[in-house]
């Protein structure tokens, strides 16, 4: 049976910003898009899949000496791999201004953020 | 093989469900540690063990624990000053 | 020491100086100061070299890794490029110049980064490798824009976040399919390859990248941040977020629109936008109370005409939007530099009270910087903005000519209420740091010589006319990096 | 229960979401009818494949398109997390430890030993970078979930920012390096000017595994530093 990953990734991504959109408390807003990057990770490397064929890493002599035809696409790997460490870069600056915020005025929803005197 | 993905991918879609439906924050952050999971096993059918590595470490692991530690943090910060 | 290593070291001078202000950790203000200052400098001269060679001898392609395009990463330096280089390095050097004392190490390297992160999106030949730059400059600037860590500025930044984060994904879901549309993330490869696409295909892809990369650049729907991101850094930043950082943004749309979008149908697209963005922040700018805020607007309006000059598609605008793009970098550096500073001192960004502290500096900077924006006559935004409506009436769009003056004339109004009160000020005020009045002065003179210079100098003129007429010009992009590509192939 | 609706959700929320959803069976669309999953659709990657381990001398080519092909990639990704350690600290001011548990002998002798295993299973994964799946950030990251560990179990906590700031700086600084070295040897930055050597031994692939190196211990030393703020108090108005 052949299973089409696109679709789980397009439904990681179609939540993720339903969940940006729909929430007000900023760690919820940080969780959509988290989902909404692990949906856009595995979109890329779905892309790069090839049915039958294996990962691009030259185990044994045979694909040594010539891997055409044998290997999946390593270039959305290496994309993705960079897209990760972003994502959690990114995801620690928010995770601080979530911080900092509670601290401040303890609490992270962010439309009463608004109402507040700060 | 299949049936093991199969089961990957409801794995997947539930705890993305509840990670971004759940009100309990904790609840969430460890359903998006369940859904990374599910996504190292569906990189890793996808032929893709270095990101799938990547995934388990990073999503399951180093986010998961920024989470925590952040929510801990205002907890902790919350009670200090009542 | 050849030619290509130029746009490189833009790129890692700054980066590099950035690593090294890690190393002792207590560092006070001013050496750090002193050192970003330099390794900007430094910056700049590089900048002003590579511009000359790119003026006189044409682009500069640079390869990384000794990889050909195809396989590895290229920076390609064209005319339009070292024009947005050399006064982005102008301004950040001028913007970092002008800072107070008490900005801390970490603000300087962050501007250090920011810099690094813009000369790397701007030169960038691949589509992958400028998201990565986008993210060192998202980053970056939320972290600027958060730096007083006020109410108003860590909401600001939680907004840009949220954006720039979806943003970002929907630039890298472009970049998806694209990638496996075309199986390459080159520029001009992708050029030869979007030639054969189907319209919804490709309207689709431009739709994300839109996305992605309009959210940075302030384009109308999505440019909700900036109104309340330039305020509320600090102004040094705001600065550059006006004048560099939102164009640059722009600067790389465009480029990806004139390589991969050459159809008709996506300029008047972003015409449209163009238009809406310009009319909509004007209108709104007009009832602003807040002078930074009031400045925002019209940064965004000033977008608008950009995009408007630059989708225009001929050379008309192309040099109006050049010269747009020049007047508005040094003239809206100046005045966010000059009312930061001010409302700084007296403590209020309110229209009224926010020059109470004003030195005659500022008195100077602001009717400079003012009256260039708004394009009275000798200065550059009005060569600007005659040659936008030539080029509009001569791509019959005079409709849309008619449709902006009543919104230049907000504009305006909105802008000689704030001249107004700070010539009305009594200047008395006490300045905290004398680099302030120097990159006042100096930008000033800058704005006023610069019109004269444009004009009178007729090497500079010839080689306008000759070298850059076609705007951002596809066809030599694609066959300088494949020329590059056939000599690396049979090497 | 209309009210409750509207409280906890607003109509524009509602209303995006149903355009997001259209834009997601869009984008299925689009993928199925372009890009059929599963089928092989390489272009510039094909190049990769032929040319095989004889490019870099790598044996896995995930590393070798990471630190060879795009490299320039990989130095603006570690500069994202130097950034983004950059901005935690400008937020969250360092202080003391925020919470304390009981002494526990077991806990005690985890929290002594744990660290260092873990760091071993990463120092490992960044060295075999070139060979099997793993490499600079995956080992990286293992190393600072390591220190993340010791976080949680320990008592009390030894800060030596200066020390973890120079690593990050020094890291960075050689990573340009090499970088450089490339330009001079080379002609080109970041320029392989170590031999490739035997495909698959542990000493191959010329720069590469000193570039994973380099980015292993940044990245640790980066996430270390962004944990430490996240497990301290915050001192108001502190730098």
């Amino acid at each position: 049976m052949q299973i089409n990953f696109y679709t789980l990734s397009v439904f990681l991504i179609v939540l993720g910003l339903i969940g940006i959109f729909l929430s007000r408390d900023f760690i919820k807003t940080l969780i959509g898009i988290a989902v909404l990057e692990s949906g856009v990770n595995l979109l890329l490397i779905s892309i790069g899949y090839i049915d039958g064929r294996l990962a691009p890493i030259l185990f044994n002599d045979e694909l040594k000496k010539s891997a055409v035809g044998m290997v999946v696409d390593p270039l959305p790997q290496a994309l993705v791999l960079t897209a990760i460490v972003i994502g959690v870069g990114l995801l620690a600056f928010g995770l601080a201004m979530a911080v900092w915020m509670n601290n401040r005025f303890g609490t992270t929803d962010v439309s009463e953020l608004k109402e507040l005197k700060g | 093989m299949s049936i093991l993905s199969l089961f990957i991918i409801i794995l997947t879609v539930v705890s993305a469900l509840v990670a971004v439906f759940s009100k309990d924050r904790v609840v969430a952050v460890l359903a998006l540690a369940i859904m990374s999971i599910g996504l190292t096993a569906a990189f890793y059918f996808l032929q893709a063990p270095d990101v799938a590595m990547a995934e388990a470490v990073v999503g399951a692991g180093l986010s998961t624990g920024l989470f925590l530690f952040a929510l801990k943090k205002m907890d902790a910060e919350k009670t200090k000053e009542d | 020491m050849s030619i290509e290593i130029l746009p490189v070291l833009l790129f890692i001078v700054p980066l590099a100086a950035a690593f090294a202000l890690y190393f002792p950790s207590r560092r006070g203000n001013k050496p750090s100061k002193i050192f970003t200052f330099l390794s900007l400098v430094a910056n700049l001269i590089i900048a002003i070299k590579l511009f000359k060679y790119v003026v006189v001898s044409g682009p500069v392609i640079t390869v990384f890794s000794k990889w050909v395009p195809p396989l590895g990463i290229n920076f390609y330096a064209d005319f339009m490029a070292v024009i947005w280089l050399l006064f982005g390095n102008m301004l950040a050097m001028f913007a970092l110049f002008s800072s107070r004392l008490s900005y801390t190490w970490r603000f300087h390297g962050l501007i250090l980064l920011m810099s690094a992160a813009l000369n790397g999106l701007i030169l960038s030949g691949d589509i992958f490798n400028i998201f990565v730059f986008f993210e060192i400059l998202c980053l970056v600037s939320f972290a600027l824009v958060a730096y007083y860590k006020r109410k108003e500025s860590i909401e600001a930044g939680i907004k840009y976040f949220v954006l720039g984060s979806v943003a970002s994904a929907m630039l890298l879901i472009a970049i998806a399919l694209i990638y496996g549309k075309a199986g390459t993330l080159n520029l001009a490869g992708l050029s030869l390859a979007s030639a054969s696409w189907p319209i919804g295909f490709k309207m689709l892809v431009f739709g994300l990248l839109l996305i992605g990369l309009g959210v940075e650049s302030g384009i109308f729907p999505m440019n909700g941040w900036l109104f309340d991101a330039h305020p509320a850094a600090p102004y040094p930043v705001s600065a550059m977020l006006s004048g560099i950082v939102i164009e640059s943004s722009l600067y790389v749309l465009l480029r990806v629109k004139a390589l991969v979008f050459p159809e008709p149908v996506f300029a008047k697209i972003l015409l449209l936008l163009g238009v809406l963005t310009f009319v909509i922040s004007e209108a709104v700018g007009f009832f602003q109370r807040d002078a930074k805020r009031l400045l925002a607007y019209s940064s965004a309006g000033q977008i608008g005409l950009m995009l408007i000059a630059f989708s225009i598609n001929t050379t008309f605008g192309f040099i109006a939007g050049l010269l747009l793009f020049v007047n508005h970098l040094l003239s809206k550096g100046l005045l966010f530099i000059s009312v930061g500073a001010m409302s700084d001192r007296s403590n209020s960004r309110d229209l009224n009270s926010f020059a109470s502290e004003s030195v005659f500096a500022d008195k100077v900077a602001v009717i400079t910087g003012g009256l260039s924006l708004l394009g009275v006559p000798p200065s550059l935004g009005f060569v600007g903005k005659i040659l936008l409506f030539i080029g509009l009436a001569k791509a019959s769009l005079l409709g849309v000519a008619y449709l902006l003056v009543p919104f230049i004339v907000i504009e305006a109004l909105y802008i000689m209420r704030l001249i107004s009160r700070v010539y009305l000020s009594d200047g008395k005020g006490h300045l905290e740091c004398p680099g302030q009045l120097v990159a006042q002065w100096l930008l000033s003179l800058l704005l006023l010589a610069l019109p004269s210079i444009v004009l009178t100098n007729g090497q500079l003129k010839n080689n306008f006319a000759k070298k850059i007429i076609k705007p951002i010009n596809a066809r030599q992009y694609v066959a300088s990096v494949n020329g590059l590509t056939r000599k690396g192939i049979d090497g | 229960m209309l009210e409750g609706m509207k409280n906890k959700y607003n109509l524009s929320g509602i209303l995006a979401s149903v355009v997001v959803v259209l834009f997601g069976v869009l984008l299925l669309k689009t993928l199925n009818t372009h890009m059929p999953f599963g089928k092989d659709k390489m272009q510039v990657a094909a190049q990769y494949v032929e040319l095989g381990g004889s490019s870099t001398g790598a044996q896995n080519m995930v590393t070798s398109v990471v630190l060879s092909f795009r490299a320039l990639d990989t130095l603006g990704e570690v500069t994202v997390l130097f950034a983004s350690a950059m901005a935690v600290a400008l937020l969250l001011a360092p202080g003391a430890v925020l919470w304390r548990r009981k002494e526990n002998f077991v806990l005690k002798v985890a929290a002594k030993w744990m660290p260092y295993l873990v760091g071993l299973i990463g120092a490992y994964i960044v060295s075999q970078g070139h060979l099997t799946p793993g490499g600079g950030f995956q080992g990286g990251v293992i190393i600072a979930t390591g220190v993340m560990i010791m976080l949680l179990l320990a008592g009390n906590r030894k800060r030596n920012e200066l020390f973890l700031h120079s690593l990050e700086a020094l890291m960075g600084l050689s990573f340009i390096t090499v970088g450089i070295i490339g330009l001079i040897k080379g002609g080109s930055f970041l320029y392989n000017f170590l031999p490739n050597g035997k495909v698959g031994s542990l000493f191959s692939a010329g720069i590469l595994p000193l570039l994973y190196i380099f980015i292993g211990i940044k990245v640790a030393s980066e996430f270390v530093s962004i944990l430490d703020r996240f497990t301290s108090k915050v001192e108001k108005d502190a730098d």
